[in-house]
């Protein structure tokens, strides 16, 4: 059938359906081919906290949602254009994040008697109109498939895993995109047994046809490919681009990697991932909790090795000690967490920016430390190789957040050029002439760091207050006071040696929006398009949380207002503040999810609205 | 990858005429006259330099503790960390550094109390590391609390009408938790002590060795009946592999089975002799549970010396190594890495 | 001194009548379908019926983990609380409360991994608890990765390429930390599961009982060996007291002592009969490392029961009861207290 | 021999010997008799981070210093007017601290050759001339003993342990105190060894007269005594007086008392009192660790028990995770922080502020709790039962703020008059009718307790997000804001139900020295000197750090420069300024000993010359 196109600079999907049905599969596949076909896209999977909640509940739904653009994407989509709803509870659950207009295909096998009634359905809203304000399409799919895979020879349940699949061709017909690469998809992925590739095949093609052939679908959505710039890309979730920055900045230092972890969601996939990398000659120790964990990689730092531990809230406040201890021994060191929803065990499987505080202040004592924040899951990557560059360069522990949001959703990266990146190479002292373990480099301030195995630098650190630019322990005051005063001033001299602060749009003004790490995305979807409507508002996203860049004190007073979207109670205004003396206009959300671009795009109506402060 | 240690290629030291005096650190040794550490580190230090290991190739790692301070007075790399966390953090460095000799000096409250976690998983995972626990019954630095090896109903500063709690049998728990090597020696027995921290050496995997060592000012003579020269003759057992675990001053008692239990028996009536004696067999873990669950028993005599050392068992380190031996490829394609399963190319 | 308790003077309620219904809440329960955890809760709520305690004097403390969520499915005063933590937090309550019967509910990860310490400290103490491990040798609520039960090998998660350490013998850990009381169970074998709860509540101090359960998903039937009925037969020992071990099928073979070690000797041969067969004896704790050390022993059954339960050790509780009994005078003047033992007027 | 007289309002004394010489016995008697005297007294041993430390060397130094007045006195000293050297060691390190023209009593026992060399004098301080500047006597006190105990067939070494005793006598006379309620002392001490009792009591007597017939003593400092609230009085540490403060809470919530507490130094001491007051019904664990001792006083709270825990900041580091299950589960109670100098081990005999940042924000998550902060040994009494006011009627945990130097020094204690303490009974929730464990009081939004054993109340809690005023778990986003909100609601609320801060001097005007916890003493010796001579400065001292006192904005707004002095790198700075947005001027001291009054005064005096900012 002949079919209407329309052209669209943007399109959000959603493929929601019940937690064994497949739906992570093929978003990411539908993901995968956006990306390849030159679309911007991000993504988020959308699990239950459950690891096999009942069939057909509610809290068993599973989703997985697709951002893709003809221009740069930075969140998930504030609305669902298109969803595949495989069951009464999916649609139930997300219905009110669709768009007016949306399109709904939904497979009326997941809307019988049991799934309306787990759904808490009293009618079928595929029938009772009540979606009327939808474009509802409902497929009978187990029909589709049995015709389809008839001769195979499958038992019914068989068939029935292939729905995905054939969703995934309904929307390849939808948004015009061959079936090819994903063909070649299915091979990698089912080559080693025939039948259920074949069976899967056929679904694509199946589910193709189908949206060829219903006149129910009159249009296609064409989503045009943008520029890119050359070179390799993938999709990239923010776990894995930590565990690949860290092995980068493996080679980049010259030092082995180790990691010491202990299993926590959502951080355990970057254990999963390092623990996995063995071709790359990491080493790690799954400890018996995340003391263990940081302290096995606080040994391995002292002997050398590139050291990082992750972990997620709970487990962060477990490591805070020997964090403390890091720092006083002066060890280079990198502590990966990330971010969840909060305090306690709180709401595991969700996200929140809300560990700011801790990393800045959680330690007893006057025990400073650098701290980085990653802005997309790409970021990941990079800071995670910043982290290490600092933290040896520095001699000292270094924190990189993420947080839930950017651990899972995935977004695509291009293949940085290895070569290009700077040499960290990590020089050990050797020389016994004049060394001390606190003599420090003039410049940098961090210590002189000889491994064990080096011949006649045996020297003895600890806890203990030490003897500046010395060995000995110290309990003398005055030289405390140094001490102190030295940690400090070494950490914040890093400024110098990061990048200033960029600000987005006009440089000085009424309305500075500043925002750091995971709320990167949706501030800049907001304000690209408030500033494309001609409205005065700027820009700036901080990556670095300590030091903060050395221009951000002469940003803020460039502007009249300055508001501060975060995921938690509003714990950087109340640092900034501290630190700038420039009362900050606050945006908290604490629902576990990110920042609509629209929430963030209307408070800056409102403070244009109101005028200036 | 060669990291910048493989171009280190630092040449070691000699190994061949350390002595003692070569792990001295100048630092002054600040415990208490008279106390049991003395002995200890003088025997590691003597047993350091018979090892024929470079002096900047060992590396000694403490949690927090009066025995704790020891690595400033030894010169080696030497770290003095975190309460409880000495385990660990050798772990760590062992793990990164194949190369070297670890050994943690810790204390009663510093493995057994705070770092309890970390020493049961050590054993269990055979990581290969000489601990030194130096037992005193009491916690020390902090003036005197009782520690999970203090008896029943002792008066401590935090005890004070008597502490409530049974305490461990510290040999028994390395043996329950896995330990492949599990010894015991005391600091009034300098000979058999660095007989011991040398077996410690020699094996492989995690090395247990616990020391009775007396602090005078908060538990004098705690562990006098197992320590003092003539006492204990009577109310230990020094344990050697392969013979008849006798003890007492003519050596005229033996240990004999009865059922599952041990039981002493006169060797001098008559009625028994060697060949109804238990025959100990270090390799053996129902010997080393029979053995150290004797400590708990008054009737019988304390053991004494290496009560456990399993061979064949694999360690945390090996296993490691022979994974990366499998596995790492020095050359791989960290662009191959990056790239992943599913990658495009925007030309 | 009067406490707000004493006076709250509530009437407990009638533990007559009650049934495993009664231990039910109304919350809905989101273990896996399959999952070896609804035996369990179910053998709970049965013997806690029959166990004649009010209900409301009964409390339950897990950590976090997919068995940490039983809290929620009881009708008890229950607590999900920290990863790890649930045996001190029990152990509080235990203290405060002494009328409670406190259990904990832990997993593989919760008990052995991070919370480690606690346990061993708990067994050491004795401390008045019913400790259920829940042991699927997996850390499932994380979704798969391996446990310090896990066999070394085991391709996990966090495992890619097998797992590097050793596993944890639960029974030999407990045992080795002085534990009083030590069963095994699996959630296969629900009677025997609802006798061991009884038997571990009739026991007065800390009470250990390792239960095997099925994690469908994430490792499924690692510990099909010694659960499936009919495989159990052979590869375990059901234990009581005072009776000569035997096992098999046909009660065919036996457990008999070759020195200081344990074998399996055939009952249907005519060679042995069972005078030579080494004799259960709960009261001993030779007996219990011999038993649970069977466990690591590929050529032995592995021992289920009641393998330790010693009645004549005091507990915490028991201790600290006295203490009080001894000098908690009710009425003891504050003030006397607040002034010390050098003070004076100013009039 | 007669004496001038010579009268003073004040006057700092130290003993300072070897750490075998009893220094702090005879520095605590002094306190004692001064406090009987009816002067103010404050006082603070000076004792080495070593157990035993050979003998004669300088850090094996012990001292005492006792600072009497007739006015209040709030600092040990800030120089020492009258010194006791028993060792040529303990003169070095405490000569830096003399005031002009002080008085040293040397033993020239302790000034032999050997004591010269591990003290590091080339050449006998006594007699080389340089201590010309001060008035200095030396004493042949073992010939003065001697002589005296002749007759008892004392081991000559036996003879030198009453050394310090004979310093008490010269003290003594040169403060004109009567001996009597010494011999008294002396007795209780010694009673039951007649001949210890008998060589003290004469040694006591032999140094009385000893300086009554010198010449070289010919003056007599008379500290007059000053009118003091009727009562009955002790000195006390401020350690004893938490211990003291929870036995009192424990009456007068009618809760009871459960400690659950790990050794560590300075906080230990309170686990010895609670562990010995079984008199009192006190249970206690001495956990396996810190957190061990968090939970299983959690676990008590849980039970009905008021439990406290009770550590320094190693310790405090350790109990983070556990103090936000608190936080969520909305549980009473008490967290003690003894602060000492940190990062990690630091120096942990000397004392330090630095925890107030990990106190205010080092938890993960949203994780508000209140925090109080001892002024003074005595407050520490009055705070451990405000801190459990606040844990039990509001159910939350609350931090209470100590440090090193309140822990050991000691002042006169007035006891409080048990029966007037308002009745704090803490009711559970028996009935079921309308019971829900998230339920809340409107007014202060504690949720409802009910306790085990309580028929039909059975209940489940957790770390896990609940249901705003219901029981289920809940994982709903928008239901987690709501809960974070009134779980920090909950504690800002806080603020209407503790007394406003107060202001001394003028209520407004230029400079305001604002402090917090232990530093009072020296702030208000200094400002009150200040006031006296007549400078325009205004002091106000927080012990209520979160929430803050209702007027604190207020009263910052009223004076054009606010100085906040504190013995950390500026850490109630840096919360001021994110809250309150004032700018705040700093003093900060590192050095592990509490300010010098005169250095506050000194940075007043600068402001002032400075003038308006
Ligand atoms: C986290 C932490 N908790 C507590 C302490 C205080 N602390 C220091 S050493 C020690 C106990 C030492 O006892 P032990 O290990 O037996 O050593 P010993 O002094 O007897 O040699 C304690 C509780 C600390 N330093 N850090
Ligand atoms: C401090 C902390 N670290 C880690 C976690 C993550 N975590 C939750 S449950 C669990 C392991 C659970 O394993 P187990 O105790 O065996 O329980 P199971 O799920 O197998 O029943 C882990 C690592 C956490 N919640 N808190
Ligand atoms: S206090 Fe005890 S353990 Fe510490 S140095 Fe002195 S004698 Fe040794
Ligand atoms: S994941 Fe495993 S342990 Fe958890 S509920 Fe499912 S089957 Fe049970
Ligand atoms: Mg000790
Ligand atoms: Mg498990």
């Amino acid at each position: 059938m002949e079919k209407k196109q329309k052209t669209l600079d943007n399109l959000t999907i959603r493929f929601a359906g019940d937690s064994g049905d497949g739906m992570q599969l093929v978003g990411t596949q539908l993901s995968v081919l956006s990306g390849e076909y030159g679309n911007d896209v991000n993504t988020f999977p959308d699990y239950p906290a459950e690891v096999r909640a009942p069939e057909g509940t509610l809290y068993g739904v599973s989703a997985y949602q697709v951002h893709i653009g003809s221009k740069p994407i930075t969140t998930m989509g504030d609305r669902i254009d298109l969803m595949i709803a495989l069951n009464a509870s999916s649609l139930k659950v997300n219905l009110s994040n669709l768009t007016e207009n949306a399109i709904i295909i939904a497979d009326i096998n997941g809307f019988d008697e049991k799934n309306l009634t787990l759904a808490g359905y009293a009618n079928n809203p595929l029938e009772d109109g009540s979606l009327a304000k939808y474009k509802l399409v409902s497929i009978d799919i187990r029909e589709e498939l049995t015709k389809a895979l008839s001769d195979l020879n499958l038992m019914p349940k068989d068939i029935l895993r292939s729905r995905n699949i054939f969703t995934l061709g309904v929307v390849c017909k939808l948004l015009d995109r061959k079936l090819d690469s994903s063909f070649d998809w299915l091979k990698r992925k089912f080559g080693q047994k025939a039948k259920v590739l074949e069976a899967n095949t056929r679904a694509l093609q199946c589910g193709y046809d189908y949206a060829t052939n219903s006149p129910e679908f009159d249009t296609q959505f064409i989503v045009p490919p943008m520029d890119k710039p050359k070179g390799i890309y993938r999709n990239i979730t923010g776990n894995e681009a930590v565990a690949l920055g860290m092995v980068t900045a493996s080679r980049l230092t010259k030092m082995p990697l180790f990691l010491g972890s202990y299993p926590i969601t959502p951080a355990t996939e970057i254990l999963h991932f390092l623990a996995g990398f063995k071709k790359y000659g990491v080493r790690h120790l799954q400890a018996e909790d995340e003391i263990g964990g940081i302290c096995s990689a606080i040994g391995a730092a002292l002997g050398g090795n590139l050291a990082v531990t992750t972990t997620s809230g709970p487990g962060f406040s477990l490591k805070i000690e020997a964090m403390g201890f890091a720092v006083i021994a002066e060890i280079p060191l990198v502590i990966v967490n990330v971010q969840r929803a909060g305090p306690s065990t709180g709401i595991p499987t969700k996200s929140e920016q809300s560990d700011l505080f801790t990393a800045m202040y959680g330690r007893h004592g006057e025990a400073p430390m650098p701290i980085l924040a990653a802005q997309s899951c790409a970021d990941c990557y990079d800071l995670a190789i910043e982290a290490s560059r600092i933290a040896t360069k520095y001699m000292t522990p270094v924190i990189l957040l993420t947080d839930g949001y950017l651990a899972q959703g995935t977004e695509p990266w291009r293949l940085p050029d290895i070569d290009k990146l700077p040499d960290l190479t990590k020089y050990f002292v050797t020389d016994p002439e004049g060394f001390q373990p606190y003599k420090r480099d003039e410049k940098t301030l961090a210590r002189m760091f000889a491994i064990p195995g080096t011949p006649n630098l045996e020297h003895r650190i600890g806890g203990l207050e030490k003897q500046n630019n010395g060995s000995a322990v110290s309990s003398d005051g005055a030289n405390h006071q140094v001490m102190v005063e030295i940690r400090q001033k070494k950490v914040d001299n890093i400024a110098n040696d990061i990048p200033l602060l960029e600000v987005e749009g006009e440089q000085k003004g009424d309305i500075l929006v500043l925002g750091w790490g995971s709320t990167y995305g949706a501030i800049k979807a907001a304000t690209d398009k408030l500033r494309s409507e001609g409205k005065k508002v700027s820009t700036a996203h901080l990556r670095y949380m300590n030091p903060f860049p050395k221009n951000l004190g002469e940003i803020l007073n460039n502007f009249e207002r300055v508001l501060i979207p975060e995921t938690n109670n509003g714990q950087l205004s109340v640092i900034i503040q501290g630190k700038f003396l420039k009362k900050v206009h606050k945006l908290n959300k604490l629902m576990g999810i990110p920042f609509k671009a629209y929430e963030i795009e209307n408070k800056v109506l409102e403070m244009l609205n109101q005028g200036g402060k | 990858m060669k990291t910048y240690q493989d171009i280190l290629n630092l040449t070691p030291t000699s190994a061949e005429n350390l002595t003692a005096k070569d792990f001295r650190s100048a630092a002054e040794v600040r415990w208490c006259p008279g106390c049991g550490n003395y002995s200890i580190i003088a025997q590691l230090q003597k047993t350091l330099a018979e090892m024929n290991i470079p002096k900047e190739k060992i590396a000694i790692v403490s949690g927090i503790g009066c025995s704790s301070r020891f690595p400033y007075y030894m010169n080696n790399f030497a770290y003095h960390t975190i309460h409880g966390r000495a385990i660990p953090i050798a772990s760590g460095l062992r793990l990164a550094r194949p190369d070297l000799s670890v050994w943690v000096v810790t204390g009663d409250g510093d493995c057994l109390s705070i770092g309890g976690n970390h020493f049961i998983h050590a054993c269990r995972r055979n990581m290969n590391l000489n601990i030194l626990l130096f037992n005193n019954e009491i916690y020390s630095l902090t003036k005197g609390q009782q520690s999970p090896t203090s008896r029943v109903g002792l008066k401590t500063k935090s005890s004070p009408l008597g502490a409530l709690d049974d305490p461990f049998e510290p040999t028994t728990l390395a043996t329950g938790a896995g330990a492949t090597f599990v010894a015991r020696g005391t600091a009034t027995d300098p000979k058999s002590l660095q007989h011991l921290m040398m077996e410690a050496h020699k094996h492989k995997g995690a090395s247990f060795l616990e020391i009775y060592t007396n602090c005078l000012i908060f538990n004098d003579n705690a562990l006098k009946d197992f320590s003092d020269k003539e006492i204990r003759k009577e109310t230990t057992v020094w344990l050697e592999h392969g013979k008849p675990i006798v003890f007492g001053k003519d050596n005229d008692k033996g240990i004999m089975m009865d059922g599952a239990r041990p039981k002493v028996v006169p060797l001098n009536t008559g009625k028994y002799s060697l060949n109804d004696v238990l025959v100990h067999n270090k390799r053996d873990s129902y010997m080393a549970f029979l053995l150290s669950n004797m400590s708990y028993d008054t009737t019988l005599p304390r053991p004494m010396g290496v009560i456990l050392d399993l061979d064949n068992i694999e360690t945390y380190l090996e296993r490691t190594e022979a994974q990366l031996a499998k596995h790492y490829d020095h050359d791989a394609d960290l662009m191959t890495l990056l790239a992943g399963s599913e990658s495009w190319e925007v030309k």
